[in-house]
């Protein structure tokens, strides 16, 4: 598992067309990887998230994605995902598939992509018109019982990325707080991307954490802050006032692409991006 | 006393809580409610967010469903697969609040378009933990400030299911949990009738009148045999709420300072 | 969650006939609790536990069981369960009905019973004759693939017993160290009983450790050493020695009956069995 | 230098094993065999216990699966259900070691019973993570003293399967590993014949005679167009094994104190 610079990792790793699920659930959001993305111009990509928030309403609106898999698209606590809204209603800046879930199906298309099963198997999707509009969902029949149940194919992403609290320098990764899907996000994926906040020489002895051993690792990067405006346990906190001006930021297309140009094309790492909103704040 | 309606929507919303229940909670006027009643008369609420918090005592509400406070003040967090399978789909959640765009009168939910799927005149976040909630919670509570808009005769899409076509069909149905047992408005309160399973007006905040309720209902609202009033917050609940939103207010908007990169 | 006695817990919540499993993997077996129930004399149990080990050795060989579903029947590093083999080879001290899988069959039945999925799906039962001795087995096509995988129908114990490090005073329960099926064989349970090495006032912040809440557990009992011969990570270590002693001991049937009821039946409760053992020693 | 077969068997095995590889180790010979290789020449191997202990490193031999040393000294301890589903089945595993009681010419192997099913001579223990470390791990490695009762014309009960009835149809068949690459015993080693999948001598311990090797097993034993002479132990491979194996007795001698109730 090597150590990479952000910009080798996606260089390297994320590739034209994709499918790409960069998780972390509301904790642990890796926005560092996603503007990295977006300043590499990654195209036609099929995003796949439980909760897209405000680093897929970016990377929508910049251009990146052709398809997005997802369960619960809004601004948590504050409204609408512009951008997300805007390419679903008026194709811009280009039509984008939907492949809409619940937050129990998405997570176990998750986790039967993550055990290498072609589906998962939950009792949902009743009564409702979800699976109808999503492919995705079909029945299977208990073969002891006869009962119907809802069937979700596997989720395996080319690439999952993630960021994390620590990484050791083997690359074995430490996850503390809430971890949503992202672990199994992680081992459901082809390659696997952990931005970190810091790299020390030995993990304290994990026993029961949430830990990726280092060789399910494909590049760890360090990336202080890289989850910023969303949070890192122990690090610093959700800048709950930032998501709260996105509205008002991401309302307008052309309001959008300034802040995008200014803040994300036209910096040179996440270190600028960080550096040019504290000068901005 | 003088009170807005969201908070005589969240008093009366809490005071359906009691004892150690287990709920499952939303973002919103049901976190508000859920901790206002964990904070006077039920402190052995159990709160479960979607997050994989689970019990979590926050001192603020949270903005997000997965603030830090709620991991800092939880028995225990898990992975989100668990939440919705060890948690919700076993059984063991006793309590579901759901909102919602529009609501029809047997409880069905639309968080997902109006408008066509394909061609939507306004995309909505879409189903989150709604449908399973709806399905597996032993009974859940939607909250919603009823308009024509919302409360409607016809979904524009079902993304949790309620009573479906009503008379019984829930009950035939694979869903273990009751289903909605209230609708909590921001003129009182609508239950389902006992056997078409239609929400009717079962009661009211003070000073509403049942004509205001059938103006701002989208089908024509049926009216339980004893509409029950709906006392007002006391001051000592309206204290605590509104204690507990001056603390929120001010930790979402206390400036966090931007990491170094 | 009521703070029982073992003998209470045992009496109250363990039935005649009940599909009972006691769990934990090497580490935190519930010797005590079993004990208990040899000493109330619970017959025509059905026993489920991934590794029977020495514990359902001593209860099949006092005839509490009618039936067992498990998948390493071994005494682990040492060699045979001599009473488990004298009841399936002779019906010793009765006819003991199997329900065999492997671990990776059984850990899917407990996760399907956890989750109340009536099936568990696994890429598994491949090319063998488990399955054509095995009821709980069949095969089930993927609704998107069509290919066919292993289903196990889902395990439900009336009742689960765990023995762990610590429960505060409302009942919630921390696990630290192995655990094996234990946690979806305590949440696929209708009772939950667990006995501990020691209650807390409030158990330490745990974020992202192992952790039965209140609600899930319905009594738990105070029992110092409760794991021993097996170890409680942090309290006490496994008795390797005592495991390879057993061989002898249970070897024969006389000596084993001895044994037993010197140290089980004839000990009022799991203190003045350890007394004996120290004593013996 | 003077060694047991035992030992012999230990360092050909350990010797297979390279660099990072990930193994799912099992108690006993495949133990001390991978723990021998992570203290010489391989210290970068990732060693799995189906107990749950991934990446561990521990001082002693665990006596079973789950000893407390594993845990102490793993990189982290996962529940048993996600060993099997997120590790092995997700073919994350590169080698797995099995042992039986018998094998067959096509590397299939009981560990269930002798006798008939329903009506054993012998119980065993049973088939643990056998059939699907068979199944799952890139290849894997068997560990067996050979005696014609071990080395069988046709097994009582197939726990786990090997090249099934040979000439590719394991490859034909749902199981993503390679199978059973190596055969070790206590006078050297079998691998598949390339074309028909049987088990055939490859390597010889040395001092042992082919027809030795033939006399140790159940069926007609065919050799390698070249059998190989595998070195005995070295000095410094005996010197490590006995050392680790000398602080494992004594660690599992050792007086534990019996808790106090």
């Amino acid at each position: 598992m090597p150590l990479m610079t952000l910009d080798e990792a996606i260089g390297t790793l994320v590739h034209e067309g994709d499918c790409v699920a960069l998780e972390g659930f509301t904790h642990l959001i890796p926005f560092a990887a996603g503007h990295e993305i977006i300043r590499q111009r990654r195209r036609n990509l099929h995003l796949v998230r439980m909760t897209p928030d405000l680093i897929y309403d970016q990377m929508i609106g910049m251009g990146c994605a052709r398809a997005l898999s997802f369960s619960w698209g809004g601004n948590p606590g504050v409204g609408s995902l512009h951008r997300l809204r805007d390419a679903v209603e008026n194709q811009w800046p280009q039509p984008l598939k939907l492949c809409e879930h619940s937050h129990a199906g998405l997570a176990a298309a998750y986790c039967a992509g993550a055990a290498r099963l072609p589906f998962g198997v939950l009792r949902g999707y009743l009564d409702n018109d979800l699976a109808g509009h999503n492919p995705a969902v079909r029945r299977v029949a208990c073969p002891f019982t006869g009962r119907q149940l809802a069937a979700v194919a596997a989720i395996n992403p080319d690439v999952t990325i993630l960021h994390a609290q620590t990484a050791d320098r083997r690359g074995n990764v430490a996850i503390h707080g809430i971890v949503g899907a992202a672990r199994e996000a992680a081992l459901a994926a082809g390659r696997v991307i952990v931005t970190v906040e810091e790299i020390v020489d030995e993990l304290a002895p994990a026993m029961n954490a949430i830990v990726l051993p280092h060789w399910v690792v494909t590049a760890t990067v360090l990336c202080r802050g890289g989850a910023y405006p969303s949070y890192a346990q122990g690090h610093y906190q959700r800048d709950n006032a930032f998501y709260q001006r996105w509205d008002q930021i991401s309302r307008d297309r052309a309001v959008f692409s300034d802040w995008m140009r200014q803040h994300v094309l036209q910096t040179r790492d996440h270190r600028a991006h960080l550096d040019g909103l504290r000068a901005a704040a | 006393m003088n009170c807005t309606p969201d908070e005589y929507m969240t008093v009366a919303a809490a005071r359906l809580l009691q004892g150690s229940q287990v709920c499952f909670v939303g973002i919103g006027l049901p976190s508000a409610a859920c901790n206002l009643a964990r904070l006077t008369h039920a402190p052995d609420l159990v709160l479960i967010y979607e997050s994989g918090t689970i019990g979590t005592r926050p001192t603020v509400l949270p903005l997000s469903i997965g603030d830090g406070e709620l991991a800092l003040t939880a028995t225990c967090v898990v992975p989100l697969p668990e939440v919705f399978s060890h948690y919700l789909q076993a059984g063991r959640v006793d309590v579901g609040f759901l909102g919602a765009a529009q609501i029809d009168r047997y409880g069905n939910l639309n968080t997902t378009v109006i408008g066509p799927y394909d061609a939507p005149h306004t995309r909505l976040p879409g189903a989150g933990g709604a449908p399973e909630i709806a399905a597996h919670a032993r009974q859940t509570f939607v909250m919603l400030r009823a308009t024509t808009r919302s409360c409607v005769e016809k979904l524009d899409f079902r993304t949790s299911a309620g009573y479906l076509d009503g008379h019984g069909a829930r009950a035939r149905s694979a869903a273990p949990g009751l289903g909605p047992r209230a609708l909590i408005t921001d003129f009182g309160m609508l239950a389902p009738h006992p056997l078409d399973d239609e929400l009717q007006l079962s009661a009211l905040f003070e000073g509403v009148s049942r004509d205001q309720a059938r103006a701002a209902v989208g089908w024509p609202l049926r009216c339980a045999d004893d509409v029950a009033a709906i006392a007002p917050p006391t001051a000592a609940e309206l204290a605590v709420l509104r204690d507990l939103q001056q603390r929120t207010r001010e930790a979402h908007q206390r400036p966090v300072s931007i990491p170094l990169g």
